[in-house]
């Protein structure tokens, strides 16, 4: 049997529509998900749910490269029907907060105080302003993003968007849903849309 | 309508992704990467590792002299490439460290609590800490001999066996935990490890689908941590990729651990086996 | 007691290059445990090389100086099958020496 | 010699190999348990260079500091010095922006080679100086290295 089978089957088992056009292999299915149960452990915040997964995990998980495009489609839609703006109306905030909101990765691991915000880990994959030279490259970079782009309210409210919920924009992102999983604040991302767009942040030096 | 135009527009610019300053960057990591490799402190940890070996501790007061690594009772060389592998007397697909474990308990005459209690040295993760400098030095059995044993299969070729179905079981739960995105970033090993050629900060990934990238990453690990001054093992590399996928605790030495491990080694089978390493 | 040293003491021409690694923990005085109290610093103050009864180096070290200390030098004058000793003192009074002997070039 | 010799025992042991050269010391004779305390709890290159005996250094073209423009990690700098200065005496590595300055200092006495390669920490992108003792006099190179951000969950 192809390994790659054997992962779709074991996947079909989380809540997943679709799987009933492959054929069941419930034992190895079973014995996958009973093997997670037994392997991992709540610690601190991480706590074992977060190993169940929602559809777009699912469905990502299962076609992992090469997710068909009416599914593509409709991950997109549904996450961009989740999508919220913030109530204020005012999507820019603060480049300086932004920029440190981009330097910090913590937030979320089970070594990480609850009690404080999480970061925005962006700059572990994107290039971001040219002073930083320790930038990733998973993502685009995104220098001069504003410069380019200008800073108008359908390119703020993109920016906005697309930090909040990735997946409405690109299904199976690999850039975390970070407004829509709560890991930042509606405030948070207005001061990271302040980073990519204000003309006298770094990004557009 | 405006806004679709203008998101085509955001879409399609690309920009040009590196321009001469951060090839030096590159370079110079590169060059710092080389230096690091004049001496790699790894080898204190070898030398504990081989004394422990032959250490007679436990309820027991034996050594581990007879464990069975896999190639029979005491033989150490070339043992740690040909893992993980089943094992007949736990009916159990087994890596260096579960190995240990087992041998520990059967030999030594520790609960299987007390050989496990310290899997890591250190903390195991960074500690949270006003300080530069991460890690704390506390010892770790485990990693020592775990260090040492590796140490006996450098330089021979990646080659864990793949002919009982326990094995063949273990590769294919690994791999679907590879591709498994779950927790509050989305994220699956495969966001990191699937595509060639990416970073995160200056960090290299390795495609692990990729054979020279795998036969690399899996060949170079366990590893002297300059970030930590503290030697790391296979399993806390899984343990510590798994807690900033946002992931609950992966369990030392559990069933999912060592099948995530075999998926690897499968992929870096005919690489050749070049640690302990040392890296950043 | 402390580890043993990883000591190299190679012929180069007619100098001898001394490679060595220390285990220690370097502690800088300036971290936190988990528990959030300060891990006492702990660090090589100062170490010795000797040969045949003579020091051929001596240093003094801060906390800033990596864990699992690395050094590396030449001198003049040793000779294959001669012994080099290396011996560390830390700020809290631990101490380690220990030799090695010349291998040739 | 003798001014040269007050001014050493004055400094409080800064610099040994004179002291020991000038018969003062016998190696292995309390040498080892010198350490110069004031010189470790500097915070800047000039009062670094006061508390090594020196009212100030000279930069020098004649001292050569292999190390990396750019540490993948500050843990672990690697940096080695090399002197071309007749009479090297001792070498010290200064790490200018860390919590105290001086990271080490070694003397060279005859016979040795005026170099030294170890490893440092950096608590951030600074200047790294070597500073050389050479005839009585000080000198200097100085490099900066840049440290980065790395890792994933920090």
């Amino acid at each position: 049997m192809q390994p790659r089978m054997i992962l779709a089957l074991a996947l079909c088992g989380i809540g997943v529509a679709g799987c009933a056009t492959r054929p069941s292999d419930s034992e190895a299915e079973r014995a996958v998900a009973e093997m997670i149960k037994a392997s991992f452990k709540t610690r601190g915040q991480a706590t074992i749910d977060r190993l169940s997964q929602d559809d777009a995990q699912a469905l990502c998980s299962k076609h992992a490269g090469e997710l068909p495009k009416g599914m593509s489609d409709g991950i997109e839609k549904v996450q961009q029907a989740a999508l919220r703006y913030p109530s204020s109306g005012k999507l820019m905030g603060d480049w300086r907060q932004g920029e440190r909101i981009a330097q910090s990765g913590v937030g979320k691991q089970f070594t990480d105080d609850p009690n404080r915000p999480a970061g925005g880990s962006c700059y572990n994959c994107h290039q971001l302003s040219k002073q930083e030279l320790s930038f990733g490259t998973i993502g685009p970079s995104l220098y001069q993003f504003g410069k380019l782009r200008g800073s108008s309210e359908a390119i703020q409210k993109y920016a906005y968007g697309k930090i909040y919920n990735a997946e409405a924009f690109a299904a199976c992102s690999n850039m975390p849903r970070f407004g829509h999983n709560g890991v930042l604040t509606e405030e948070q991302i207005t001061h990271l849309v302040a980073l990519l767009l204000d003309p006298e942040s770094p990004v557009n030096k | 309508m405006r806004i679709q135009r203008v998101l085509a527009g955001v879409l399609a610019v690309t920009l040009p992704c590196f321009s001469p300053a951060q090839q030096d960057t590159q370079k110079e990591i590169e060059r710092y990467r080389q230096m690091l490799q004049e001496s790699n402190p790894a080898e204190l940890f070898e030398a504990r590792g081989e004394e422990l070996w032959k250490t007679r501790r436990g309820p027991k007061n034996a050594s581990l002299e007879r464990c069975d690594l896999g190639l029979g009772p005491g033989v150490v060389k070339g043992a740690y490439v040909r893992l993980p592998r089943h094992f007949a007397d736990t009916d159990r697909v087994q890596d260096a460290e579960s190995r240990l474990v087992t041998c520990m308990v059967a030999l030594q005459g520790f609960t299987p609590e007390e050989a496990r209690r310290h899997p890591f040295s250190g903390t195991g993760a960074p500690m949270i800490t006003a300080d530069p400098f991460s890690g704390v030095g506390q010892r770790s059995v485990m990693t020592d001999l775990v260090a040492w044993i590796a140490s006996e299969s450098r330089g021979m070729t990646i080659a864990p066996p793949m002919s009982h179905p326990k094995e063949r079981f273990a590769y294919q739960a690994g791999e679907r935990l590879f591709y498994y995105r779950a927790g509050p970033y989305d994220f699956g090993c495969v966001t990191c490890h699937g595509e060639e050629g990416k970073r995160i900060r200056l960090q290299n990934l390795p495609k692990m689908t990729n054979a020279k990238d795998a036969q690399r990453a899996f060949g170079t690990w366990p590893a002297y941590r300059v970030s930590e001054g503290e030697l790391r093992s296979m399993q806390w590399r899984m343990w510590e990729c798994i807690r900033q996928m946002r992931f609950p605790e992966l369990e030392f030495a559990s069933d999912a651990s060592i099948a995530l491990i075999t998926y690897l080694a499968k992929k870096a089978e005919g690489g050749t086996f070049d640690a302990p390493a040392i890296k950043r | 007691m402390a580890d043993p040293m990883r000591i190299r003491a190679n012929m180069t021409g007619d100098k001898v290059e001394v490679k060595v690694l220390m285990a220690h923990e370097m502690e800088t005085g300036l971290r936190k445990d988990a528990q959030g109290k300060i891990i006492p610093a702990h660090f090589i103050r100062n170490v010795t090389v000797t040969h045949s009864g003579k020091t051929v180096l001596s240093a003094q070290w801060g906390t800033s100086v990596s864990r699992n200390p690395f050094l590396h030098f030449r001198f003049k004058g040793g000779k294959p099958g001669e012994k080099v000793t290396i011996a560390w003192l830390d700020n809290q009074g631990e101490k380690r020496a220990d030799e090695a002997v010349i291998a040739g070039g | 010699m003798d001014a040269k010799r007050r001014e050493v025992l004055k400094t409080g042991g800064g610099v040994l190999a004179l002291a020991a050269a000038a018969g003062i010391l016998k190696p292995g004779e309390g040498l080892a348990q010198e350490w110069n305390k004031a010189a470790f709890d500097t915070k800047s290159v000039a009062d670094t260079v006061k508390a090594l005996g020196g009212s100030g250094s000279s930069p020098s073209g004649a001292i050569e500091i292999t190390a990396p423009d750019i540490a993948e990690n500050g843990a672990v700098v690697p940096v080695a010095v090399e002197s071309k200065l007749p009479r090297t005496q001792a070498i010290a590595i200064l790490i200018e922006k860390n919590p105290n300055t001086l990271s080490a200092e070694f003397e060279i006495p005859a016979g040795t080679d005026p170099f030294v390669s170890t490893r440092v920490k950096m608590a951030e992108t600074s200047n790294v100086y070597a500073l050389v003792i050479a005839d009585g006099k000080y000198f200097h190179a100085v490099k900066e290295i840049k440290v980065t951000i790395g890792g994933c969950g920090g």
